[in-house]
């Protein structure tokens, strides 16, 4: 794939973009719930053709030692090479963890599960919550998408029974015991410029990152910047408060169903 | 050889519903999903492209590579991500099964790299993994002598049925999938395991090819419908 | 290794093959039974100059919980790279994992071993049952001797004492619960010539093999296509009928032992 | 928002005793040391040199390498050595967090490799590894537009505090590490974890950059004594 | 770093050394005890600019099988990348390895701690001993430098307190049942000159090398011969004698601190 | 010192029963068994042939690369195949045995490797690899200094002994495996794990060498036996 670097980035000095976006203006985002029956829970969450899939697996397992009554949530990212002719020699390993632990910490900090609640008998058994993200399509802002993604899946999951000692996955019925609906959005800062949703091609002439997730509260729950330049503190603050404001509004999208097993 | 019924109404012969769509993924060369009752499947084709390292090339021909995996919450339990024995063996065969049918001496020193994602695994998916690729391989414009349609048979209550579904695949020990390419008679993918008689196996291998005429229709369909898309897409481009 | 693929697919064309072989001739083949005295039992096979080693070792585990009151079977392979100068960088993952594969299923899905005579408490302890296989030379037709050397072992093994608690690994005793003996032949097609048991010369050259799996009543426990190319369904049909007749042959070879220790 | 009262009667917005050294290993390029209170890091720079093999090389810029480790005996319980998901992650925004400060451009198709030991974890380790790293860049030589100074905020019983110790840590699940340049008024790291109203984590930034601004002076400091006592010795070498 | 092998081994011919020092003289050595509070015992050993740590880590664990009244002893080295240039593409696994190897069976084979000592209740829980040596700055004769440093951190350790249930890491008074204390002397031969700790310079050039571990009373309890060449079976007397004086030696300076946190 | 009585009826310096075959393997350069009682240990030699990647090559002489490995059925509890810390640090022992005997100038850039399955191990397993491998270097037509030969002793109920068997092995802790190259009096490999004073060592080692003597014979009978009957096999296809 070859990148005009420099067309890109001397449209960005314009205030403008490839795809005739405003600079704070997502792309389309379809969210489709419960794609899959296997899954406890599932979505499929397109921004633009970033096209990402989410699924919850529910297991009874041992309690982390320092958190005894908890339910334990592990969440894991795979950019598989569907994606995208980058992904060709191995996808970055770098990346899936960073997209992973942020997946994983918007749930876990902004504490949009009731975790106590997952605790079967303290300090024996509890339920073990696997989110796992699986990438289709690349074109950017995966984080966004992969939030969204895991929070829609959170939304429309379903408990199998547990009589104790085996699981029924035939019967679903109890729904998480979900708080809060964290989202993520990202800013791109491309010489002076400074956008949202970055496609593929922005975000490989970016120059700096931010990702803000926060609650249906307006609190933020996590920030975690990127990219090989820095952010003035004036800059910062500004995008914190954007954040806020089009975190409510990716927020609404999530109750309604797009309906889509099209990728 | 008498002829199962089964839990959900299907004939012996007769395979689950199925949905096969053509160029789903914007990124890849070609692409295609397929879903067979509950059994869902990916595959996305990259390349030709050149080969790297150089050692690798085959000078002659490009090299296909097909990578068989399944996303881990495909399945009822949970499956860890990662190559496991049995998807390197599902990757070989699945190549193996591919190979006769591209026109690899087209593209030497290349390759063409066929991934393989089981979104959700009901049985029956290594032979749905082939479907998909077969037309994700010709969505990619790849040159091919045929198509590669492919389907499993086992048991059912001692008596044999075609594309078993999960609960039906639990309560058997036997297995046997095959791929054929219709136009020239050839069986590029023949697995079994079980116990049967040597009369058995040819009575399902019967049965199953006659599936096969059905998934190779259902195939050549769903690429039509991908190159009316296509062409009506274009068109809009050109007017718009 | 320079292997003039003309020549011997030109020979395959006439029906000839570089050793003189007859299209449905296998090598000579030797067999010894219990080589080593550590596995509780081993087998040495040659067929030509391929050889294969299979041991069995036995430990005490717990069962899988869909199969309580079942033993396990675990088989493995292991390309030596004392066997060819190909496995000098490593040897080829996939066919190691291919031959282990097919190994397991012979044993398993036929049935050979009784697992349930390998429960020794429900649900807790099972028998756990390692079938190994080491090659040691490489010259084609590894499944037919990795499978006729398991079965060797599987024929002379003994089962060591186990008093609840500890295995006495010097005292063995019991056979194994042995029902069948499976063995594997294996079919190349070159051009349009079928032959049986190819050597490493002829699988270099290969279009496609195939593998077919009988028991001792004549019926077929597995099959496995390979190469890159297709098999008619007349000659599906055909070659079925011949690995039956040839199975029995080699099952006669196993009770036979030609014990030689000496590759 | 209300100031922390403290276990080790240190103030909200008072760092743990901090100690600089630089150029403590005589085989690298650069090096330094940083204790924070019970935290000890350990940074030593590598290069710049050339990058093999050749398709990792940028022709147009140094790649700048940082990995992060902790020794297996640097934490209560012993942990296990090798990389981990946490590592590769600090390894990453480590590695951005200095990127803005060194001049790349000036060494094509090199690396220069920053490795970071912690040599002992008690809470803040990624922003005393960050310290570290600059001074030992600065150490070896390697231009730089500023130095980059780190440090991490977090909440005690409700209230924020600068530079918690290891068991303060234990009690919040409140996170806030940022990485500074001053010069240019730059923040190169900024990561949270928590849950915190907009207002708050202004406020909590103003409080860490007053605090970036002892760890610079201090870190000048360092480089000054560094400097000097390699004069020193370069002196009495003639001499001698 | 360009090493010219010729001079060194010339100079060695001589009888003479690059840093002047004589062939059985080791250079300065510090030790600094109990550099760290976190591990329960530990220590930075420098021979030259050799710059070693050793840390000790105590847990509760399951004993062996085999020895269920001991302790377990575990012992690891890394040769991080901010030692050597050389590291730059890994360290080399081998050495790393033999080193861990040689630190462990200096310990274990001199029965220089009382394992029997480390049991909390047979055949259930057994301390767990953790012996981490981490390379800080490698300027030849890591063994020599690294089983020092063991030594010196198993003297000065302290065991937490266990209530049966848990470990208090907070409180820290029991020294560990310490019999002896090893150490090592590494001998090179460069040409037909024998002398006693290699530089990295001279290490790169020797011809063989010779380790032998001694414990108080004068016994070996530890040999590894290195490198690409022999030893005769005179110079093996020679340096067998050599090194349980030379022990002695070393063994003195165990019991100085040096207390510099510099390395 | 004084001498053991041991449970099979050997003296103190008596070797178990040895066997010796050279040319086991027809794939190999070259190749020898060796069992020693009940330990069996297997060798083949491929090579010289060109090192790849490049990098790896010496300019001057060839690599000598050495795997110790032992098969998963060959000891008492199955071992799990592949790589130990265990057996990485006999290969480097081994080859460092093997070095000092092998004409590595006259191949440069080359590699030979020796790779060594232990096919049933009942203690004294790395000496009697690499017996096994100097026979298989010799085989492999590899020029030579001298052969090498090993041999381990140690100590049964406080009194030392040759080529202790498993379950002597079993009751102490004194390990003291050599190799030697008789031709030049060269002691290739010593290794010793143990308590020993200064003399005893002394003591064992003449036990062994002698016991080396033994070996160097069995070896050099071995490859006369190999030598002679490939010369018949050839005369035989002459006449053939």
């Amino acid at each position: 794939m070859i990148i005009d670097e420099g067309y890109i980035a001397a449209l960005a000095a314009k205030g403008v973009r490839a795809d005739k976006r405003q600079p704070f203006e997502y792309r389309k985002i379809e969210i489709q719930h419960s794609p899959f029956s296997k899954p406890e829970g599932s979505a499929i969450v397109k921004i633009g053709n970033s096209t990402v899939l989410a699924g919850i697996k529910l297991g009874v397992g041992v309690p982390f030692p320092d958190s005894p009554n908890e339910g334990v949530l592990i969440a894991n990212a795979e950019f598989s090479p569907v994606a995208s002719p980058e992904f060709e020699v191995g996808p970055p390993e770098e990346d899936a963890i960073e997209l992973a632990r942020i997946v994983d910490r918007g749930i876990r900090e902004s504490h949009a599960i009731d975790m106590e609640k997952l605790c079967i008998t303290a300090g024996e058994k509890v339920w073990m919550m696997n989110v796992d993200i699986h990438i289709l399509n690349h074109d950017g802002n995966l984080i966004d998408a992969s939030v969204l993604a895991a929070t829609a899946a959170l939304m429309n999951a379903k408990m199998p029974e547990y009589d104790g000692e085996k699981i029924n996955y035939d019967v679903k019925k109890k729904k998480l015991p979900l708080k809060w609906k964290p989202v993520a959005v990202t800013f791109a800062k491309i010489g002076n410029a400074i956008i949202v949703d970055p496609t593929f091609e922005e975000s490989k002439v970016l120059d700096a990152g931010l990702t803000v997730s926060t609650k249906d509260d307006g609190n933020i729950c996590s920030i975690q910047k990127s990219g090989s330049a820095g952010f003035t503190r004036e800059e910062i603050d500004m995008l914190l408060g954007k954040a806020v404001e089009m975190g409510k509004e990716l927020r609404e999208k999530l109750s309604h169903d797009a309906s889509i097993l099209k990728f | 050889m008498t002829m199962a019924t089964r839990v959900d109404g299907r004939k012996a012969d007769e395979i689950r519903k199925l949905h096969i769509e053509a160029g789903v993924l914007p990124n890849a060369t070609g692409s295609a999903l397929v879903s067979l009752g509950e059994t869902i499947a990916l595959a996305a084709v990259y390349g030709p492209r050149m080969l790297h390292p150089k050692h690798l090339q085959a000078s002659d021909k490009a090299v296909l590579s097909t990578v068989y995996s399944m996303v881990p919450f495909g399945t009822t339990e949970r499956n860890r991500p990662g190559p496991s024995r049995r998807s390197i063996e599902i990757g070989k065969v699945t190549r193996q099964a591919l190979e006769p049918a591209v026109f690899l001496a087209e593209f030497p020193k290349t390759t063409i790299d066929v991934f393989i994602n089981i979104l959700q695994a009901d049985a029956g998916t290594r032979t749905a993994g082939i479907n998909a690729a077969s037309v994700a391989l010709a969505d990619a414009g790849i040159p091919m002598r045929d198509l590669v349609v492919a389907i499993a048979a086992g048991k059912i209550e001692g008596e044999y049925a075609i594309d078993l579904n999960g609960k039906e695949e639990e309560l058997t020990d036997c297995d046997m999938p095959i791929a054929y390419m219709p136009k020239d008679n050839r069986i590029t993918l023949l697995q079994m395991d079980g116990d049967m008689p040597l009369d058995d196996v040819r009575k399902v291998l019967d049965l199953s090819m006659k599936s096969c005429m059905q998934l190779y229709e259902a195939q050549k369909l769903a690429l039509r419908n991908r190159w009316i898309k296509a062409a009506q897409q274009q068109e809009a481009r050109t007017e718009g």
